[in-house]
């Protein structure tokens, strides 16, 4: 191979169509309400964690939806589980249950 | 013999006015230039947001026509002001004189081949939502195999000014969410994806039909404006669009897309408001008095409006709106003409 | 007073003494696991307990007033109440008379398990002497006492709602078989004893029973078929005891030792919590008391189905039961064997958390978080700087925070504000998750916050907090007080003026105040002061659970809607004004459905200052 | 594919494009990319068709290249046009076409400006005054080069040696067109067909024998937009845009693309040869690449021009496979010979990508 000296730089597309998405489907299973999301974001902004750090449970949902929880997954480690986000959630959903089902559900992968 | 009124357009808001205006005891004569009454809904399955079956609103309407003259396949030749009543020639050689007139000739569908980067006409595995209401109705069988991912594009021809309507069609997204949720039923291993810019859910019981897609169905909602759809070599569609809240751009092999086309103003509304010189607004629309307090009279002495002729209505106001359009035009007959 | 059988013994007494050595190994190889399971620091805390003179003197009474009285039942319920003491003391009683008439006149027999129960078989006597008629009545006695305890619990059993029970557990099938068993015991003893009433002596009971059965208990040779089936009635029930629910007259005894000792329950299968699961009698007093029971779906979630299934070691079930409770502490409040639902519950979590979470805590960010400025001026002694903690949910009932600032500034108290802009969580949430640890790394970095804040006094005004500010934070110096005690001394000495506004209130006790840290008076002193409070149908330790705890993880928002309900219901039963609250979560969840206005606790008193 | 859709679009973007009499200017760069193109241009219509075309050695660059690279500013640029403008006056010419896209839509672009813009237009005469003395008339009609040779494509299809069939199994050529972005993206009426499907080179193929392929990302942009492939530090940037085509193309299976612009060709080529050789990857069969024409290359080869008159010889990626399908004979060993015969270097081989 040689080096120009410049390359191929990876499309940022998110190519979803048929990723058949087990993890979520089996978070799905454990916690419906996660379907409800409308990413309105009050999680985020009254997030306890989210004073201290860019914690987002929004971010989160979302990204888990699309198959790329390598990048929000680290958030997760910083919620203090106080449960701001259950109490102003307009839909409802149990944000508490959901985030304590993703711990399960998800693997954080021992980058370091 | 009872007064005569002339009712052009024989859609949902025609037949109401019409009934409307028999029962205070005028004599309607209603006029529709295609061969069937009740426009669009005619070709509607199903009405949202509970799903009950558009013939079970209509057929009432179209049963109970006796005492008002209807003329399908006609259309208005002319219509010229003699003193205080109008003259209206029809292309079926009769002609009318009256004193009020109500244009109730509602809206076109967008004619979703002018979005050419959405290939309508095209790509075979890309229909309107008017298709996909029609084959609904039909109760055919699946026109494709292997649908698989289906996807819902919402404001197409609506909120655009490359498509010469900036208005937004408001029935689009609810009508959406209802055939996303439809068409699950009938593939229901199926992914349904619905790109949005903003959901307008504002009617009642919207809101629950967009909860229970979310939750029954599973329709996944992807905030971000379909750019641009290809086929690949097996005829199937790529979806380009921007997952604008997790901020990156999305491709999507799809089997099935649903065009949610917006409505319109009806192109010969130009040739109407010429003969009674009336304006249509910026948006093509006829322009009532006044968009709050009077929607259903118009600039000119006798000529009335009613449905979506002025701006994109829902089923429920288009019938109130032909309601008191009849009223208005009750009122206005009975009130002593100035010498 | 003579030995009838020579021999003192006869085959008849084999089942018995089967029975009665199968339980009572079957006990000691429970208690030495029991024991085994327990961690060396709690065994050695356990027999600690046992040689302190004021435990023993707590676990005798305690054993006595709970395993043989009943004391517990009979104020919750008097019919079963008099029901347990009647069967429990009655043959506690009579087993106790059993051994001192062998340990008085036959001392060499007792050696034999069976002497004293078939004592009367075995030794003549007559009623006509004094000590023979003296003990003929006593036995006679106590036998009625549990006849009469045996007949309600047959008319329990048919006709619950005559004895006033309302929902219960099923029966299992060797629950059948022990309850049939019990009820066959004592008739059949009392008609055995008719029979040497015949012979030998009788009282009150057994003669008569002689006269009515004479053609029966006149021919010799069914003498034995009585004491036959006395002995194997006795032996079925003993055999078959660990298997059902009476295993808790046993396993109780074990208990309050136990729970005296103040022993955690760190793992739901072993140890304390062993002891617990054997305790359990299935009663179903803990379903009436679930909040939850509101719902039909959620009546298999009370602590007597998470207790069988952890038996049965259904895991599915158990982590479901563990996971919906919404840990309000009622069911364990209102235990009869007092077993603490709630610990159970969190134990399961915790080893639940520590099996399948894979996303570990990472809290590296909180040591970023400043204290507040700490008092410049050295604080002098008796300077009560004050320090308030609103809590996250405050920030999200305004009201709260700003009413108690109100009252403070009118009391003169000065105080700093702790969480101003966001502040780290207690932590009792995330350790009701079962994150032990992780809870700990928070209440470590808000125990160096707080006490380098210089303030003498923590603040709290949510009960949440308080609760874990009470029970885990050991703060050097710094005593922590929920705002209802600190108002109402500030009342008491005088520092607060309040108008009494004479609005009917009714005070909702929040689970982790009242029932979690015994706070019941002092907010309901206080608000005397200012309003006129009306009682809820349930109160103090019976307050209902407003629904909307963060303990449950996994009830969804339209489930606590009914609890909700329900609790208001109860709440407005004597149509107050309004309720007042004392806790954030609760007055968020009241404020949602409730007819009348929700009030915190601050807000009432910072409406009516002078 | 429904082709009638296709159709209707076309239908609607139709342009009246004169018969003769054209004042030709030629692109800066596609004489050094592709030597032999417009060479070919002017025999095609001059020769073959009999037309008139006129081409005076005074003309310049249309600016466009320092325009979009922002060098110079667009009164600057208005200027060089209008000078080219007045050459075209002088000769007495009103029919403008020009060989390269970018000149075609700065063209449009500047035309439509001075339309809307008339002091603007004032200014530029006074400039070009000042400057050269030169007066100057906006021509009647502007074209670029395919729009003649996709007006022709029967008169040459009728002339045909060659068609664009697969010799050996009668199947139409799968061919893949790319037309330039400035061609019909900015004013999609000035492109024959519009923006959506422009036809002025499917026109060509179809009136030859291939057949067209859609594939997914035919309007993307092929990588060549200046300042992408300027800097060395975009270069990556311009190479990626190229990949996705490709990678969008592949099973489609295409024997050939056929472009109308200096860029695309070029960049379409070279950037097989280096995509080989970052990741190993041809795009052709067995081995080789997906060869690249333009428009006025592949008309010489169905009028059946030696393929080394055309100047295939400097193409990147080997034409000789596509010559073999089409039944074009033609002299390997002259591949490298000077015009008079002598030989020249071979060039050495890329590793990844198979040559001839």
């Amino acid at each position: 191979m040689i080096d120009f000296g410049y390359g191929l730089t990876p499309s940022s597309t998110l190519k979803i169509e048929n990723v058949a998405n087990p993890a979520f489907e089996e978070l799905r299973q454990r916690e419906p309400d996660v379907a409800k999301c409308i990413a309105c974001g009050s999680c985020t902004a009254s997030c306890s964690a989210g004073v201290f750090t860019e914690m987002s449970l929004r971010r989160v949902i979302l990204s888990l939806q699309r198959g790329r929880e390598k990048e929000t997954l680290p958030m997760l480690q910083h919620c203090m589980l106080c449960g701001k986000c259950l109490l102003v959630c307009p839909r409802g959903i149990n944000t508490r249950h959901l985030i304590l089902s993703i711990g399960k559900v998800y693997k954080m992968e021992e980058d370091r | 013999m009872s007064q005569n009124v002339v009712v052009i357009g024989g859609g949902p808001a025609g037949i109401e006015a019409s009934r409307r205006l028999r029962d205070l005891g005028y004599t309607p004569i209603l006029i529709e230039k295609t061969p069937v009454l009740g426009g669009h809904l005619a070709r509607w399955d199903r009405l949202f947001p509970e799903g009950i079956e558009a013939r079970t609103v209509l057929d009432p309407m179209v049963a109970d026509l006796d005492g008002i003259k209807y003329f399908t396949e006609t259309e208005v030749s002319s219509i010229n002001r003699l003193k205080d009543t109008w003259v209206v020639k029809l292309s079926n050689g009769l002609s009318a004189q009256v004193r009020a007139i109500l244009l109730t000739t509602g809206f076109d569908l967008f004619k979703a081949e002018k979005k050419e980067e959405y290939g309508y006409g095209i790509y075979e595995r890309v229909i309107t939502n008017a298709d996909l209401e029609d084959w609904f109705k039909s109760g055919a069988a699946p026109q494709f195999d292997a649908v698989n991912v289906i996807g819902f594009v919402h404001c197409v021809g609506s909120r655009d000014e490359k498509a010469g309507n900036r208005q937004c069609s408001k029935v689009c997204c609810v009508t959406a969410v209802k055939q996303a949720c439809e068409i699950k039923e009938k593939f229901p291993d199926a992914t349904v994806y619905c790109f949005y810019m903003d959901l307008r859910m504002f009617g009642r019981k919207y809101e629950d039909l967009y909860l229970k897609a979310q939750k029954d169905y599973g329709i996944r909602f992807v905030r971000g404006r379909v750019s641009e759809v290809s086929e690949d070599n097996d005829g199937h569609l790529f979806v380009k669009a921007e997952d604008t809240l997790f901020g990156k751009p999305l491709k999507i092999k799809m089997d099935l897309l649903v065009l949610m086309a917006g409505m319109a103003p009806a192109a010969d509304n130009h040739q109407l408001a010429r003969m009674v010189n009336i304006q249509t607004g910026e948006d093509g629309f006829y322009l009532p008095q006044s968009i709050i307090g009077s929607p259903c009279t118009s600039s000119r002495e006798g000529i009335f409006f009613a449905g979506a002729a002025t701006g994109p209505k829902t089923l429920p106001e288009t019938l109130s709106e032909a309601a008191s359009a009849a009223l208005a035009i009750d009122r206005y007959l009975k009130t002593p003409q100035k010498k | 007073m003579r030995e009838r059988i020579l021999a003192a013994y006869d085959p008849f007494v084999l089942p018995f003494v089967f029975g009665m050595t199968f339980v009572l190994a079957y006990c000691l190889i429970a208690l030495v696991k029991v024991l085994l399971q327990l961690n060396a620091a709690d065994r050695r805390k356990f027999a600690l307990s046992l040689i302190t003179p004021t435990t023993i003197v707590k676990n005798i009474r305690d054993i006595f007033c709970d395993c043989l009285l009943h004391v517990k039942l009979w104020k919750r319920n008097p019919v079963l109440g008099y029901m347990h003491s009647s069967i429990a003391f009655g043959w506690f009683m009579i087993i106790v008379i059993g051994h001192i008439e062998t340990i008085l006149y036959i001392p060499e027999r007792l050696h034999r398990l069976y002497y004293p129960i078939f004592y009367r078989y075995f030794m003549e006597e007559q009623n006509t002497t004094l000590q023979g008629s003296f003990f003929f009545f006593l036995m006679d006695f106590f036998l009625l006492i549990i006849l009469s305890g045996i007949t309600i619990a047959i008319i329990k059993r048919f006709r619950s709602r005559i004895v006033g029970m309302r929902r219960t557990t099923k029966l299992t099938l060797t629950d059948r078989i022990g309850l049939y068993s019990l009820w066959a015991i004592f008739p059949l003893r009392w008609i055995a004893e008719g029979f040497t009433a015949g012979v030998a002596g009788g009282s009150f009971m057994t003669v008569p029973i002689n006269w009515i059965l004479h053609n029966f208990m006149s021919k010799p040779e069914n003498i034995t078929v009585a004491w036959w089936l006395y002995s194997i009635a006795l032996g079925t029930f003993m055999t078959v005891l660990p298997f059902t629910r009476y295993m808790h007259i046993p396993s109780e005894i074990l208990l309050v030792p136990m729970r005296n000792a103040g022993l955690p329950v760190r793992h739901t299968r072993k140890g304390f919590a062993l002891t617990m699961l054997y305790s359990c009698p299935s009663c179903g007093v803990c379903i009436d008391a679930c909040p939850m029971g509101v719902q039909k779906k959620n009546v298999k979630d009370a602590t007597v189905y998470m207790v069988r299934n952890l038996k049965r070691r259904n895991q599915k079930r158990s982590l479901e039961i563990a996971e919906k409770c919404l840990m309000c502490g009622k069911c364990a409040a209102l235990c009869q064997v007092q077993m603490d639902a709630c610990g159970l519950r969190l134990a399961y979590r915790t080893a639940q958390e520590k099996k399948t979470n894979q996303i570990p805590a990472d809290f590296s960010y909180l040591a970023a978080v400043e204290p507040i400025a700490p008092a410049v001026e050295p604080v002098a002694l008796d300077d009560e700087k004050v320090l308030y903690y609103a809590g996250c949910m405050s920030s999200l009932t305004p009201v709260i925070s700003r009413s108690v600032q109100k009252v403070l500034q009118s009391a003169g108290v000065r105080y700093e504000l702790m969480d101003k802009d966001g502040s780290i969580c207690c932590g009792r949430p995330l350790m009701l998750a079962g994150r032990q640890e992780e809870a700990q790394q928070l209440i470590a970095q808000n125990r160096k916050l707080i006490e380098a804040s210089g303030a003498r006094i923590l603040l709290v005004s949510c009960a949440i907090c308080y609760r874990i500010f009470k029970e885990h934070y050991a703060l050097s110096g710094v005593q922590v007080w929920h705002y209802t005690e600190y108002f109402s001394r500030l009342i008491r000495e005088g520092k607060l003026q309040l108008r009494n506004s004479h609005q009917t209130l009714v005070y909702h006790d929040p689970c982790d105040l009242g029932r979690g840290c015994g706070i019941y008076d002092a907010p309901r002193a206080a608000l005397r002061t200012v309003g006129q409070l009306v009682p809820a149908l349930k109160e103090r330790k019976e307050s209902i659970c407003c629904g909307g705890s963060v303990g449950s993880l996994t009830l969804r928002y339209e489930d606590r809607e009914p609890i909700t309900r329900n609790a208001i219901d109860n709440l407005t039963a004597n149509n107050p004004e309004a309720i007042v609250t004392a806790c954030p979560l609760c007055l968020k969840t009241f404020g949602r459905f409730a007819p009348v206005p929700v009030f915190d606790f601050a807000q009432v008193l910072a409406d009516n200052l002078e | 594919m429904i082709y009638q859709g296709k159709q209707r679009i076309w239908s609607e973007y139709q342009k009246e494009i004169p018969t003769d009499h054209w004042f030709y200017v030629r692109s800066c760069i596609r004489q050094s990319f592709f030597p032999a193109s417009e060479k070919t241009f002017l025999e095609i219509l001059r020769d073959r068709l009999g037309k008139d075309v006129y081409e005076t050695p005074h003309h310049t660059t249309c600016g466009g290249i320092a325009y979009h690279s922002e060098a110079i500013p667009q009164e600057t640029v208005m200027t060089i046009i209008a000078r080219q403008f007045a050459l075209m006056t002088e000769a007495g010419y009103e029919n403008y076409v020009c060989s390269c896209i970018t000149s075609f839509g700065l063209y449009s672009e500047v035309i439509e400006d001075w339309r809307e813009f008339p002091e603007l237009l004032a200014k530029i005469r006074e400039n070009l005054w000042k400057a050269t003395r030169r007066e100057f008339k906006i021509p009647t009609y502007l074209a670029h080069a395919s729009d003649l040779i996709y007006k022709f494509r029967n008169q040459i299809a009728e002339q045909a040696k060659f068609r664009l069939v697969n010799k050996a199994t009668g199947e139409p050529l799968r061919v893949v067109e790319h037309i330039g972005c400035h061609y019909s993206k900015m004013f999609p009426s000035k492109g024959v067909g519009g923006a959506e499907y422009p036809y002025v080179l499917a026109g060509m193929v179809e009136s030859w024998g291939g057949e067209v392929i859609d594939y997914p990302e035919r309007r993307h942009c092929c990588g060549f937009g200046f300042r992408q492939y300027l800097v060395k530090a975009n270069r990556g940037y311009s190479v990626s845009n190229t990949h996705k085509k490709f990678e969008s193309m592949e099973p489609f299976k295409p024997d050939m693309i056929i472009t109308n612009c200096p860029g695309c060709p070029y960049f379409l080529d070279r950037w097989q040869y280096v995509i080989a050789e970052q990741t190993g990857k041809t795009y052709g069969e067995n081995g080789y690449g997906i060869p690249v024409f333009t428009y006025e290359e592949v008309a010489g080869l169905v009028l059946g021009y030696n393929p080394w008159d055309l100047g295939l010889q400097t193409h990147q990626v080997a034409v000789e496979p596509l010559l073999d399908k089409m039944g074009i004979p033609y002299k390997p060993e002259d591949k490298y010979k000077g015009p008079r015969g002598e030989l020249l270097q071979r060039p050495d081989f890329p590793m990844n990508i198979k040559c001839c």
